[in-house]
Parts: structure tokens; C-alpha cells; sequence
């Protein structure tokens, strides 16, 4: 089993005309991703890889019965793009665009609030479920299917961290990056809960870094609400405080709070170890299974 | 981004916020000129982006010419925590009798603005939010309605300002609100509201940094951003596009991706090292920006060593070793060596693409980042 | 018993030290309304007819423990103090005020559909229930305590339905002035189900007007939901279409909906006595008991 | 508050919507100088508040100066249903190929807006809402957001706007939609939007009413309102504050409280009669509100008889009664015979002060009504 996709997923890619859109509409394809639609206003009609685009998200959910997005719009009109997912309604929509302007996010945060679409991202790698289908820019041949879940902030590290795991014959069921930027869709206790509830997940890998507070919330939530087993890791242990380490997110605030220190403190509160370095979290998971 | 005072001061009082009379000056002369038209007292202030201006001698209260030339004289050109003073603001001195705080910013855990206001104006806020909370109210903002007018008043009166200035502070909190909002600020505040004798509210100072995301869609601040004063490497950085943080250590590192570029300068640590930088090229990088990215660590002469970490999503291994082979090849002689590890898309032709003359390369990161390490101890031994 | 008010409950007045908070505050307390709080801006710390104001609404509850609040504000600043009500939060807020702008109530409807508050008005005379608490400019003497409920868009109408009533010995059990504006908080439907859940109000009077499709829509309501009977008023049968009749929704659009015709055949559809007169509404209601 | 054609145009190609070349005309002399300027063929279009102005005659289209001429001198001071025609539009001609609907208004029973396209433009949009409603694509807003750009394109596509002009109406709309929000609409539409051969979009005409409760926010519109043309009555209720229509009988409607006086309208042809007019003095009436309505009504010459219904919440009884004997007593002999019927608030001290010499009082409303009626038969008879 797996969260959130499978291969009955029904996806349709905004911005699939765009040049990130159509490579990566590609890789999904042949990932076996199943893609039934894109949508691009004023480009209904064409096609993008075999896939049919149509003008208006709403249009391309009624034709072809799609049921989530993968978001590849630009910045300045990527805000609008997740509210037209919202509003199709979608049952999933995973914004890749980094660069959302903050008020922009602020406000789609507010209607999240209201609907029962989930976002995951933006400024995220997105989500697979190894073997059955890819949404996002993931490089898919690190995966392998298995039993342990994944949930990052960070695209690349999820790749270093998955091919740890890979390597010693560790699959997954599914591993989603939830974006770097301040404010987010899938929060990590929305996807420590699902990988909780999921069955097939035998152990979960949470791949934190600094700034705010999600890493210490989640600690929490593992505490007392998860039975399966976390390992965690937490980038920026060197990160001086002040200084913005690339993502928007990722910034030791001058008052203290958002250290790799206090959120590998409250996991270790949570008796989830965390790894010095990515082998050393399938060290630690390998242990689990 | 950040703004300037004065700049910042020049977005508030265009929205109607109540500031002191004042001018720019960038030379001595024209300080005097200036404080010849606004009479004194007259305060002034080192216009440079950094903290604690007053304590570090880059604000002066001048009371007549004598003082406000050697104000002047001292200010102008100083060298304030690594930046030289060019500018200074030259401001009516307020005669006030207490200062007040106001300020609005994103509350990341709410996904919600927050604005906050406190009494305890004039101070470093920080601490007060550190030591004492209770002292600063905070009014969160629903962000599809904006601050309600209700909203302004309450958080002003839970914050215990007195009545007679209750509806002037709020008024000026709305407005700030209004900028934040329509100005895609990050955050704004005004620190302090100084209250005078006969209960006028001004803004004695101004802070507002813009969200850089949003600099598309206003122009007007986008022309207010300057080069990047103070670190030259930093600049070329803002130039090249790249998130990069210089720090004191001498192993280079160069990767995609903000969690991984982390996670390398935590290794970098973790097996005895210590790193020069943060360096993230990155999605998508094509060759040129490899290059970029390489003659930049070169110029940084506190690096000894380098270590190259792609894990390719967006980004492809071949591309990335054509990149580092044009950018090596520029050089008679490596300055510094080298280590590369490619992983993900396309990893594998990368690694035969990439000139092991001229670069040494490695097939995981843990091996990367120790021989790295290693290269670095032998050049500084 | 009674719905939405009675003497338990504790009310603050917005709008307390103008001309007709000030007047209508009197009248409250005369007929024995908790009146517990003044709530204006900048006026905190006075007294009016003895009741202490606040700055804001907050602090008025805080302080004061008012569960529900009579807005007395100019229009210019009604919205936003029926805001603050929703904000503090209050159970109950009753719009006195006539003239809000359509945009201010178009958001302050959106609010409503996120919070537990529940609105009377704009443009409306409030809420009694004889003998316990007035919440609004009703002339208290014209009531009195009783088994009918009464709803209606109607100020003076109600008063006058309301005395036919009274004059045979017909007491109310609560009557509330929904208000005569496009955008109203509390519908028909609204007050109509509170009264068939109320076990002492043995009939109900529900009093219309031309303009919108409230009265078909609580027609149906009846039809569906309630065994109490109601008995039914509409105002404006000799109203000419287009013309504007004094409230801003009691207007006969241009294209037929909002007729008397059409009101009165779905009350009688749903088995509901319309009137022709406020007396004959009266003849009905005494059939019932 | 309606806009003319004229002001609506001025107001939405100000927010950037394409509108044709026109110039505004109230002589003949005027027509010819505008139809020289901007050319033919040529639109002229008659400025008054009716609907249906083209059936009516007051739209003309000139191809050249002879027919402009005969246009001008044909709608110029003519009546148009009631309205004399003061000024005229006159406009490029604009050669289309389809004509589209875009609006925006208040549907109440949602409490949110509703923006509407439809293909169907150039016609009478209530009769396609009537009849084939399916033909307009509406769209709900959310009031705290406002129209998100998508909305605009999705409605539009729904519409079935053809591609290639797509953006431009989508584009259209969201000006709409702002303009809407930020000037206090009631409602807002284009019928037609023009699509020409090159595939242009223009807005033909222009229709924008004001919310009358916004106005002292709207103080640019404000300045557009002119005095009611048409009715003297209509005119003189607006100066006075008081809700008023006109309505073709004989017995004069005074009382306050909307539901209460389309009570008493109802009750007056119940028993027979047949009523004026509506005038709601509103509630607190005073003494000298109560003077002006009675002025009023006694100035309608289709009056044979009055009925004065109050109902006292607010509004007090005693207040009532003395405006009533001050009004009555300035007339030397009372014109047409007044039925007062008081209850509520400080009914009894009201009734006390009544002169009976002046007016018959009645204790309840349907005695009153029914007097009324039968003073009306009898002065008619």
C-alpha cells in the first residue's frame, strides 16, 4: 500500500506546455505515471506527449477524471494555479514551483483551511510511490518499493537519504518532499499520520532541517501518536543563525528558536534517533525492520 | 530585501504615516545644509543595513553646527560591523515622552500574518519578545479580509497604549498593515512610535524588508535594491543567482539543492572539517552555472579544498561534468582540488564524462566529503 | 421558553454613548435587559444609564461576561463593529443599523459562515422575548409573553401584527426582526427551525415581503421540517415591479421572481394560512390554539 | 445610484477596458463638430436612465453628415418614456463580428457576487436568463478574495468564448470584477463586448449602478448623480430623505416602515381603494419629516385622500402628532381629507395632541385604511 498516490491516481499537469511541464510530463509517463491531462489557459486542444490539454483545470477534471495535479506554473501566476486545483476540486494537488510570493501563499493557506483538497509543496520535489506512480521531479530509478516511508522539507537530500536506503535493499511505500518554504500544504504530522495509518509502512524516515517549528511539532505528534517506528535527520547543524541557507524556510532566527539543535533534542525527547549523516538513518532503520 | 531607513521612511510617509522632516546627506556639506533647513536638534543616522546602529556609534544627536559637523565627520565613511557609511539621514530630533513599538510580520507556524504592538518602543524587540512576551500584544490577520479596522484598535488597546493616542497608533498600524499587504512586504515595523509632549505620534524609525519572491510586481522597490554592499563574493552570488552564505572554515562545498548543500557543510563538520561556504547551484543547472559556481570558490582565498555534491532530479551528472570540465580547463593549474560526486539522473555518464585529470572523483557522499576534508588539512598543513 | 435570547442573557451595546445607543440602552434596561457593557472606541472607562463602556468588544466580554451584543453603529463603521462581535466571539449579535453598504455585508457573510455567531440584522428592530429581554429598538409594550413565535422582515410590521396579537389575548413566546436587507444573518429558515425546537412555542407567525426567494425557500422548510403550524403575511401585493419599496431587498425584479403571487402560493403550497390582513394573520393564529 | 452610459464608459476605460472613440453632445452643432472628429459610421446615442433606448428611437447610427444630423435633431429633446433627452453619446461605429455578455451583480440568495458571460450579448440578458439560462456561465466569488484570475478564464471558457478572444473578455472581467469591488457596484455589465474582424474586443455599451449606502466612500461617483430627471415627486422625496414611488391612484400612502406602509398600499386595494404612493418616512421621524411628507403627498393632484399609519418603535407617537398639526394648520383650509391612525410608542399622548379638526383619527389599521378609502370614493365621486 502506500499515501496520498497509487497507480489509480488520475493526474493532470498544469503548465504542461512549459518546458519543465513537458520533460517532466514525459519522465512521469514513463514512469508509468498515469497522466490523463494537462491544463493551460488559451492552449485547450493540443496535445503534450500523447497526453490531451485543455484551457481550464475544471475542464480537464470533467473530461478525463482526473483527481490531482502536479503544479509547473510560473511563480507569478503559480498562487493562482493551486486555487484553480483547489477549486476543480482536486483531491491532490503538488506544487514544484519555488519562488510563490509569500502573501500569495498566505492566502492559498487560508482556502486550504476550507476545502478537503491536500497540497503538497510548493518548492517540492513532489511525491512517489515506487512502482506505481511519480508526481514531481523525483528521479525515479532511486526508488525502490518497499516498507518504509519517507517525508523530507528538502528534494535532494530525500534522493541522498532514499538511495541509503535503496542501496541496502530498504523500498519504500511512499516518499514525498513537503517543500521548503515557510508555508507549506502537507505539514510533516499530516504525513507521519497517513504513513501511521498505512498498514504496509513498517518505518518511517523524517528528514528535517532548520527554522520554524514543524520539526519539534512533529516530535510531538511521533510521541504520542505514532507506534511505528521514526528514524530522523536534520540538516544544518552548522548553519550559523541569521543567514537564510536557501530554502525560503530554512533560517536559525536571531532569538534561538528554529536550532538543529532543539529539533534534534525533541526527537531524541521522542525516542526517534537521528542519524549524523544519511547512512547512518538506514543504519538506524535498518534496525527497525 | 532590505530597505534603507530612508528609503523605507519614504515608502511610510507616501502612505500617510506621520515621519520627522528630514534629508539625505552623503557628504559633510551636505549635512550642514541639511540641518540648516531642519534647525536642531537634529539626529544623525548612518544609513547601512545592519543592527544596532546606535550602539555602534553610526547615530549622533547633534544640538548645534559644531556638533553636527563632527557628527558628520565621524559618521560618514566609518566602517559599521564590515560596511562603510556613505549615506546618512539628517532628522528633526523628536522631543518625546515615550516610545511605542508596531510592527507586522508572517507568523510561519499560522501560515498567518501577525501584527504586534507593545510599549516597550525604542528597545531591541527581540528581547523583549525573548524575556517578557506579555509585554507585546499580537493580533493575527486572517489574510483573505486584511487587518479589520476592530482588529488595530484591539491589539492597541491590549497592549495598554494610552487612549489619547490609541486611535492615532491604530490608524498608523492599518496603514502599515496596507503596506505589508500591498507591498509584498516580509516584514515592516516601526521601532519606535515616539509619542511627543502634546500626544503627536511620528516614526522615528523604519524598518521593512520586501519578500524577494515578489520583486516582479513592485518595481517601484525593485529600484531601490542596491549591489549587495560588504561581502564582494555575496554580490557576485545575488549575480550569478545563487543562494550562497560565506562562512570561516577553508572546504569549499558546491551542491543542488538548499537540504543537501546543508547536509554537505554537516559532514564537512562531522569528519573534522570545517566549511568556507554554502553554495546551491541550484535546480536544473546547466554547464555555465558550474562554472560560475567553481570560480567563485576558487576566489575565495580562505578555501583549500572543494567538494562538488550533485544529487540530480532536475539536474543532469553529464551536464554538471561538462561544466566542471570547462570550468577546470580555464585553469593552467587547479588552484584547489577538487571533489566530485554525481548521483541520480544521469550519474553514471557524468562520471565518465568528468576529466579525472583534473578532478578527483568519488561515489558517495561520505567519501566525498572525507577526502575532501582530507585535501583540505594537507594544503593547510 | 424562548429562542436565541432570554434573561440569562448578558448584552453589551456597540454604539452605547451616540444619540440612539444611548436612548435604546434606557429602553433595554427599562424592560429588564441584562445590559451589561458599553463597547466604543476611545470612550472606555465612562458610564452610560449606569451601564461601564470599553474600548472594544473584547474587553467588554472579557470583563463582563456578555454573550451578545445590539449594534447601534453608523453604517460607515457597522460592518467592521459586527466584526469585532464575530471576533470576541459573541453567541449573539443583533445589526440595528440601516444602510451598511452591500459590500461590507457581502464579507461579514463570509465570516458568518466560518464562526459560531449568530447574526440578526442589518436593518432590523432586534429580538424580544416578552417579559425576559429586548435586544434591539422594539416598543416592549406592544408584547407580551406567550406561545406564539414570531419572525419577520419587517420593523413596524412586526409591531402591528404583533398588536392584533396581543389584543386577543395571543402572547409571544420570542419575535424576531430578521431585517429587510439582501444580505440578513439569521433566515426565515433559521428562526423557523429554533422555533419548532422550542417546546413552548405552539404557532408560529411568519411575516414576508416582496424581494428575493427567502419566503419560498422557509415555504419549503415548513413543508419538509415542521409540525408546528405557521401562519403567514406578505407585504407588498400592490408593489409594481422594478420599483424599489423602501427596504433594499423588497424589490420585484424585472423578470417575475420576488412577487407576492409567487410567495403567497408557495406558503399555501406548503399548507401554510397567508392572511390578507395583519388581523386575518391574527384569525389564523387563534384557529391553531 | 445609475450611471449614464457616458459615465460608465468614462469610469471602466479609466480602469483600462477598451471602449470606442466618443465624445458627449447636447446640441446638434456638438453632434456634427464629435461625428467630424471621430469619423463614420457613427453612433448616436441618447443619455437618459430608460432601458430599451434603441427600440424607443433613441439610438441612431449615421454614415454620414446628413444622416447625422437628422440623428441628432431626432434625439435631442426628445421624450423617451418620460425622459426628455438632454445629451447624446456620439461614437465610432464599431464593425463586429459577435457580440458577448460580461456582468457582474449580487446574488442575494448566496450573500456572495456572481459574474456572468455569456455569448449571447446584444440582447436582453433577462430575457436569455428567463429563457435559456444555460446559455450564461455564472461563476461565485468570494467576497474576501475577490475574482481569482482563474475564475475570470474559467467562466469565460464555460462560456464557450472562442479561444483567440478568450484572454481579452477573461481579461475584461477582472476589471469588471475590481471595479465592482473597489467602486461599490450594485451591479456592472457590458452588453454588448464587441469582437470585431481583427479579433479586437470593445465594450458598446456600459451599465453601473452605484450602492446607494456606499456613496460617501465614493465620493467621484457621488459627483455623477444628478438630480432625479423625470418625476418632480420622486425628485423632492430624494431631497428629503424620504423611500417614495409613484403609483397611479388616489389615496396617499404616508407611514413609517417599509413592511408596515406596503401593508398599508396592500390593505388600501384590499378595501377597494387604490393606492398613490409609497412614502416611508423612516423610523425617529420628527416633526418637521412628518411636515414634508404631508406636503408631498397633498402636492400629488391624483391625491383625494390620505391615510398617515404610524407605528411607533423608534419613531414616537407624540412627535407624529404634533408634525402632523403643524403641517395641517398652514393650510387655510385642509385640501384633502387625512386619516391618522398612531400606536406604539407614546401612542396615547399622540392621539391626545391630534386636533380633530384637522384630521379623523382611527384606532386600528384597518378602520383607518378602510376611511380612507371611502373619503377617496367620496371626493371622487
Amino acid at each position: 500500500m502506500s499515501i496520498f498516490v497509487d497507480d489509480d491516481t488520475r493526474v493532470v499537469v498544469q503548465g504542461i506546455t512549459g518546458g519543465e511541464g513537458k520533460f517532466h510530463t514525459e519522465q512521469m509517463l514513463e514512469y508509468g505515471t498515469n497522466v490523463v491531462a494537462g491544463a493551460v489557459p488559451g492552449k485547450g486542444g493540443r496535445e503534450v506527449a500523447g497526453v490531451p490539454v485543455y484551457d481550464t483545470v475544471t475542464e480537464a477534471a470533467r473530461e478525463e477524471d482526473a483527481d490531482a495535479s502536479v503544479v509547473f506554473v510560473p511563480p507569478a501566476f503559480a498562487g493562482d494555479a493551486v486555487f484553480e486545483a483547489l477549486d476543480a476540486p482536486l483531491d491532490l494537488a503538488v506544487a514544484i514551483t519555488e519562488g510563490i510570493p509569500t502573501r500569495d501563499m498566505a492566502k492559498v493557506n487560508k482556502r486550504l483551511s476550507e476545502v478537503d483538497t491536500r497540497l503538497l509543496g510548493p518548492n517540492c520535489p513532489g511525491i512517489i510511490t515506487p512502482g506505481e506512480a511519480k508526481l514531481g521531479i523525483l528521479p525515479g530509478d532511486v526508488f525502490e518499493s518497499g516498507d518504509v516511508g519517507l517525508v523530507s522539507r528538502s528534494g535532494t537530500l530525500t534522493y541522498q537519504v532514499v538511495s541509503n536506503l535503496t542501496e541496502r535493499g530498504i523500498g519504500q511505500t511512499t516518499a514525498i518532499g513537503i517543500g521548503g518554504d515557510p508555508i507549506i500544504g502537507t505539514s510533516f504530522v499530516d504525513a507521519l499520520s497517513a504513513f501511521e495509518a498505512d498498514p504496509d509502512t513498517d518505518a518511517v524516515v523524517m528528514c528535517g532541517e532548520i527554522g520554524g517549528e514543524d520539526e519539534e511539532q512533529a516530535a510531538e505528534f511521533i510521541a504520542e501518536n505514532m507506534d511505528t517506528p521514526v528514524a530522523g535527520f536534520i540538516a544544518g547543524r552548522t548553519a550559523p543563525p541569521g543567514k537564510r541557507m536557501g530554502h525560503a524556510g530554512a533560517i536559525v532566527s536571531g532569538s534561538g528558536t528554529g536550532t538543529a539543535e532543539s529539533k534534534i533534542g525533541a526527537l531524541d525527547d521522542a525516542g526517534v534517533p537521528v542519524g549524523d549523516t544519511p547512512d547512518e538513518v538506514a543504519d538506524r532503520v535498518e534496525e527497525f525492520l | 530585501m532590505k530597505l534603507h531607513e530612508y528609503q523605507a521612511k519614504r515608502v511610510f510617509a507616501d502612505a500617510g504615516i506621520p515621519v520627522p522632516d528630514s534629508r539625505l546627506a552623503s557628504t559633510v556639506e551636505e549635512v550642514m545644509d541639511a540641518v540648516e533647513e531642519i534647525g536642531y536638534p537634529a539626529a544623525i543616522k548612518a544609513q547601512v543595513h545592519v543592527g544596532g546602529r546606535g550602539k555602534a556609534g553610526g547615530i549622533e544627536i547633534a544640538t548645534d553646527d559644531g556638533e553636527a559637523r563632527e557628527a558628520a565627520e565621524s559618521i560618514l565613511g566609518m566602517d559599521l560591523k564590515g560596511y562603510t557609511v556613505e549615506r546618512v539621514l539628517v532628522e528633526t530630533g523628536v522631543d518625546f515622552e515615550t516610545e511605542l513599538y508596531v510592527g507586522v510580520t508572517m507568523d510561519r507556524g499560522e501560515g498567518e500574518p501577525v501584527a504586534m504592538v507593545s510599549t516597550e518602543g525604542g528597545v531591541d524587540i527581540e528581547a523583549v519578545a525573548e524575556e517578557t512576551p506579555e509585554r507585546i500584544a499580537r493580533e493575527h490577520v486572517d489574510p483573505a479580509f486584511g487587518l479589520h479596522p476592530f482588529q488595530a484598535r484591539k491589539v492597541v488597546y491590549e497592549a495598554g497604549i494610552p487612549r489619547d493616542v490609541a486611535g492615532d497608533v491604530a490608524s498608523i498600524l492599518s496603514t502599515l498593515y496596507d503596506l505589508y499587504e500591498s507591498r509584498d512586504a516580509a516584514d515592516i515595523e516601526i521601532n519606535p512610535v515616539m509619542v511627543t509632549g502634546d500626544r503627536e505620534v511620528v516614526a522615528a524609525d523604519a524598518v521593512m524588508n520586501v519578500d524577494e519572491d515578489a520583486l516582479f510586481r513592485q518595481p517601484e522597490l525593485a529600484e531601490m535594491e542596491e549591489e549587495a554592499a560588504g561581502d564582494d563574493l555575496e554580490a557576485k552570488a545575488d549575480e550569478y543567482g545563487f543562494d550562497y552564505v560565506r562562512l570561516s572554515g577553508n572546504v569549499g562545498i558546491i551542491g543542488n539543492g538548499a537540504g543537501l548543500v546543508m547536509t554537505t557543510l554537516d559532514l564537512v563538520d562531522h569528519y573534522g572539517g570545517s566549511p568556507a561556504n554554502f553554495l546551491d547551484v541550484g535546480g536544473g543547472a546547466k554547464a555555465e552555472r558550474v562554472t560560475h559556481a567553481l570560480e567563485m570558490v576558487f576566489a575565495d582565498e580562505n578555501v583549500d579544498s572543494v567538494v562538488f555534491n550533485i544529487f540530480g532530479g532536475i539536474t543532469r551528472g553529464d551536464e554538471v561534468a561538462t561544466g566542471i570540465n570547462e570550468a577546470l580547463r580555464r585553469f593552467d593549474e587547479i588552484p584547489k582540488p577538487v571533489v566530485v560526486r554525481l548521483a541520480g539522473t544521469n550519474a553514471e555518464e557524468g562520471m565518465e564524462i568528468l576529466d579525472e585529470e583534473l578532478v578527483q572523483v568519488e561515489g558517495t557522499l561520505e567519501n566525498a566529503v572525507q577526502r575532501a576534508v582530507e585535501n583540505a588539512q594537507e594544503v593547510a598543513r
